[in-house]
């Protein structure tokens, strides 16, 4: 995202406003109504087009998370750099990807962002600042860590942000990258998306600590929770965490509580949650419907405005697929490619 | 074949060992991720949990290493831990505890302790599910003395292998590939066990022996079947142990057809195919081949997400018969 | 150590008097300056015999941290357990080793404790409940808390002591076997001996957070910080942790802070500490020292005292040496002996 | 051989080449434990850090799989990291990054991003630090596409193929036999590269071609000096890269000398012999084989702590000469 514009209303209403009406223009802030629904619609299409058998394989949708991936991603400028993990389309999408390029990798086709060669779990966008996808829990914790080094020693003002899940934080990698984070007061934010469960698993019987955040205290790092429904929240303590990174003063782990709509995957009997619980989640703490609302509340948009939105998104996400569907395959001879790279 | 044999899926063939060992041995206890309630990536476990509760059927955070760890000390100190990785890709993660710790403790501690563990590797490609998810790394293991490395290729050999190695006093990896998961076959009701070490003709003939592992075995009776039509008769031996190999077994084999093809599914490379190969030279079976010993093994390259490209990087059917036609005419 | 029993004086003395002094009777805590004296002569000599060439590979000694070693074993009955590290020679004799068995495994005899195998690194005595040494740092925690789960499973009311230093605790395998035992109640107690320096690199240099007991909580479990070359200091916090582990309240973090006097092993230079800070903790903080004052002190032990335990070691030293030496090596025939387990 | 080249130690020839990458290009630092101030385990780095400072020879705290994803991420990000295992045993710790990280993550992006990144491997046996501190592990990763794996035998190369390593767009893993440390060989002044994938004769002969790695090169020289005495005239070929192999070299190796022995430390079974054998069975040069290849590589057993048994694990120089002597003679 670009670097904010100010929105200027009255200086004393303006301090009492939630920190985005202070912090972005109205039309800013329609935009990440437009992009919360661009992710939204984009897990749909995916998910239908993966009903249909037009993609195999796995994936993991982000549905219900939203805000997380927007809040995080809306302080960063285009340059900063993002490690995202197996639920790693929203990110893609909040850091800038072009959704008919996501298709077309879903699709397996050469104009994929992988070229057809990592599809839902390895999504990058190395141009836009994002490292990839994982398909190993935690396995892009250091690797953002290592990102940060480079942005620290060739002092190109870079931050790093490592989203990973709750299921993460039980892993050795992110016990080792976040304490060496610290020690050298690396350019780095920690997102942990706690949607309480890892995979089946959840928290309380896969984690020995209430909140993850209190983790933070172990690398001497600040641990922040906020409400990961909550666009506001979770964009003003990712826009702290980078002012914090870009003076050189190290790491943040942020803990962003969420949830998943859908199951875990596509191979998921959801027997570990309720009804109930899922309806709740789905009903009240949607984080477009809370957003959308709250912008309507503000006044930044009425329901003609939402509508247009819709529309527009509608039209993206079918020409994505269609781009991706008229995509040319990869030639099976080309199977070796990429292994190495290539002689100039 | 006997007409009372149940037809069981390779999985509830595992499903059943894990239940009957679990019912004879209370030491016995099933450790993992998402084993419990969820019943598994692949519903291996399935609803064991409900028969034998959570203890004895423990999701373990998502901690590869640690939990790995857990399972060597609880084998050292007197329980017999069946420990499943999610997918085997993510047993690098836990290789020092697997190649360190289970491996050489017995050895390290001059024979003062076993490590009677299992442990369960869902493997190879085929699921779309790219380069971190398809990953075959069996020679890795069998290249660690301290270790047992078995690769069932049928629910039969599923179950009866998983109960001799759960019966092992010593490590025991199994390595599942993904797509035998649903594959159907007879399982004898009740205790049986397949021994280590053993490999098993499936198959017998004349010409030419195939030296199979795992879903290749069915590939390459498939292939036997074509090649039968054009008069060439293939003896397919399944491996189903890649440590301690059956040499005898291939050696006997390939005394009788002269001629020897070792398919695998795994990077050709240091794959296990090399070791068929190098120990067929060093054994009196050299003697009698009429040609050089071939493999077909996995392309050099990570598994590709396009489901088109990733068939193109093991080998398949046609691979096979191409490569059995071109040993025994001699066109190489 | 067998069950402590009380010594006997006045409540009213007693009350006020260091922890051991009410737990322990004074014969049993001249037992315990024996063994140290014992560790500590130990060390010397297999330095020695190493110096001359009798013992081959490299070793780890840990002079300088015998209080922590007798202090965490105190309360330990026979049939709990240990994992130890590479430096692990105290904590092999703290849980009941016989010396000669040890100096035969370093000489590479079929009489050491794994004939010859093992080594230094890899030194045990299973039957006594140590259940190894570990050449990996930190590869002992998580199989430490495997036992725990046996014991528990088993009900065989053992606790199980895990040894680890300052290094280990920047490994993964700490933070998922301190969450692993947390979770599931375990009777384990994680004993990281805190000696400044991980090899050449110390804990500000390597660890963020200031005292490694403050990631006690991040896994829900008490971190207690004790002077580790206090014997009554250390004693006293393993007494409380075994009391827990036993009652079924789960694991302790103690941080146990001493120091080596000798190189890291065989092949350091010492660039990174200097001599006076290494001068300071021989002269004014020796374990062994600070105990035998405070046993005179206390009237439980005199000079003469002091001299039959020293000759008495000295003694059991040369003895253990002698049967070393005495010892038959392994036949090279048998090279491949102990890797799998013999059909019986 | 050039009187006026130096003679350097295997460590400061990699030492040497590290401190040449580093003033050549800013972005090459050194990431491991105690390589700063301590100067490394094997002082392999020694006093690097005076000269380069504490940002470019970086202590990292014992965390090698984090260490060593901060190394694939700052490879990815624009810098080329030099990253040390204190021994390569603990790399088990770090498979992880090593092969679904690094190995893979150029291909899983579809060739957007390299991995510019050297890993050195401090590895074997004899210096009696047993089973967890001697491994020879080389094979794990020559089974891994998307790596190069070498392994120097001489100074000279040690410090050709670092450079190499260094400017090499791709991961590259250097296995460094820990008993060559202190050997001393000519090593040139100044920058040079050998390149990585191309064996070297290291002795010409007609007789017996023997393959082999590392320090195992050394003792199949010293070996054919005695088989030279007994009228068999031994070809030594230096592998030095195991992915990927210089199969031309052996294979014209093989069609003159009709016979080959290849020898390296490693476990026997699935380590780098199996590899050689299987490719010359399927290479032109099997035609031209007098007897079959043979291999001679180490016991199946971890390395024990005992000097005497731990030299019984690994191929000594008699174990060398009568493994030539049996082929040569067609004893076997
Ligand atoms: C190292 C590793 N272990 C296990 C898995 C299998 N797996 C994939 S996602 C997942 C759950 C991850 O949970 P969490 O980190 O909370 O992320 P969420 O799926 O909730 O977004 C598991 C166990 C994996 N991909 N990698
Ligand atoms: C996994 C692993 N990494 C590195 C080493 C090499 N090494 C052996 S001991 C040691 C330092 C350990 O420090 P600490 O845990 O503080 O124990 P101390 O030596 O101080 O007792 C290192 C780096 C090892 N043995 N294992
Ligand atoms: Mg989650
Ligand atoms: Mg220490």
């Amino acid at each position: 995202m670009a670097a904010p514009k100010r929105a200027q209303p009255e200086a004393a209403v303006r301090a009492n406003l939630p920190f985005i009406y202070r912090e972005y223009s109205p039309e800013q802030l329609r935009q990440v109504l437009h992009k919360m629904y661009l992710i939204r619609r984009f897990e749909e299409g995916a998910e239908e087009c993966y009903m249909r058998g037009l993609i195999h394989g796995t994936m993991h949708l982000s549905i219900g998370q939203e805000a997380s991936a927007m809040g995080i991603c809306m302080p960063l400028a285009e340059h900063d750099q993002i490690t995202s993990t197996h639920r790693g389309h929203g990110h893609c999408i909040a850091k800038g990807a072009e959704v008919k390029k996501m298709f077309a990798e879903f699709f397996g086709k050469t104009t994929g962002y992988c070229k057809g060669r990592g599809g839902s779990m390895h999504i990058a966008d190395v141009a836009k600042g994002n490292l990839g996808a994982n398909g190993i829990v935690a396995g892009g914790i250091p690797i953002a860590v290592g990102a940060a080094l480079s942005a620290k020693r060739m002092k190109t003002g870079k931050v790093v942000v490592s989203f990973f899940g709750d299921g993460a934080n039980n892993e050795g990698a992110f016990h080792e990258a976040l304490n060496m984070a610290s020690v050298w007061k690396l350019p780095v934010i920690f997102v942990c998306e706690n949607n309480g469960y890892g995979m089946s698993t959840s928290t309380e019987r896969s984690t020995a600590v209430k909140n993850i955040a209190e983790r933070a205290a172990a690398y001497s790092m600040p641990g922040v929770i906020v409400n990961g429904n909550i666009f506001s929240e979770v964009a003003e303590a990712s826009h702290r965490a980078v002012e914090r990174a870009r003076a050189g003063e190290g790491p943040t782990l942020i803990e962003s509580k969420t949830y998943r709509h859908r199951g875990h995957s596509k191979s998921d009997r959801n027997r570990y949650r309720t009804k109930e619980e899922i309806e709740d989640w789905m009903s009240n703490r949607d984080p477009i419907t809370l957003f959308e609302n709250e912008l309507q509340e503000f006044g930044i948009i009425d329901r003609e405005g939402v509508e247009a939105i819709r529309e527009a998104v509608a039209r993206e996400i079918a020409e994505g697929i269609q781009f991706a569907k008229d995509s040319p395959s990869p030639d099976v001879r080309d199977v070796e490619n990429y292994v190495y790279t290539e002689p100039a | 074949m006997d007409a009372m044999v149940r037809e069981l899926s390779y999985a509830q063939a595992i499903q059943e060992a894990m239940a009957l060992a679990m019912e004879a041995d209370e030491r016995v206890f099933l450790m993992g991720e998402d084993i419990g309630v969820y019943g598994g990536a692949f519903q291996v476990t399935g609803d064991l949990v409900e028969r034998f509760g959570a203890e004895r059927v423990m999701d373990t955070p998502i901690s590869e290493l640690g939990g790995a760890g857990v399972a060597v000390g609880a084998a050292m100190t007197g329980m017999r831990p069946v420990f499943e990785f999610q997918f085997s890709d993510f047993a690098t993660l836990a290789m020092e505890q697997i190649v360190n710790q289970a491996a050489k403790m017995r050895f390290m501690l001059g024979g003062e302790v076993s490590v009677p563990l299992v442990m369960r590797f869902p493997a190879g490609s085929g699921t779309g599910a790219a380069a971190q998810h398809s990953q075959s790394l069996e020679a890795w293991l069998g290249h660690v003395p301290g270790l047992k490395v078995i690769q069932p290729a049928t629910p039969h050999d599923a179950k009866g292998m998983l109960l001799a190695a759960i019966e092992d006093p010593d490590p025991v990896m199994i390595f599942e590939h993904k797509l035998l998961y649903k594959m159907k076959g007879p399982v004898p009701e009740g205790h049986y066990t397949v021994p280590i070490g053993k490999a098993e003709i499936r198959r017998e003939g004349r010409d030419l022996t195939i030296v199979a592992t795992s879903i290749m075995v069915h590939k390459a009776l498939e292939a036997a079947e074509t090649l039968e039509a054009e008069g060439i008769d293939v003896e397919v031996v399944d491996l189903r142990t890649i440590r301690p190999m059956d040499k005898a077994t291939i050696i006997e084999s390939v005394k009788k057809t002269s001629r020897l093809l070792c398919v695998y599914e795994a990077v050709k490379t240091l794959g296990i195919g090399a070791e068929v190969s190098a120990m067929i030279a060093e054994s009196e079976a050299f003697d009698y081949l009429d040609a050089p010993v071939v493999r077909l093994g996995g392309a050099e390259t990570p598994i590709p997400y396009n489901p088109e490209l990733e068939k193109a990087t093991v080998p398949q059917v046609p691979d096979i018969i191409a490569a059995a036609r071109g040993l025994v005419q001699g066109t190489r």
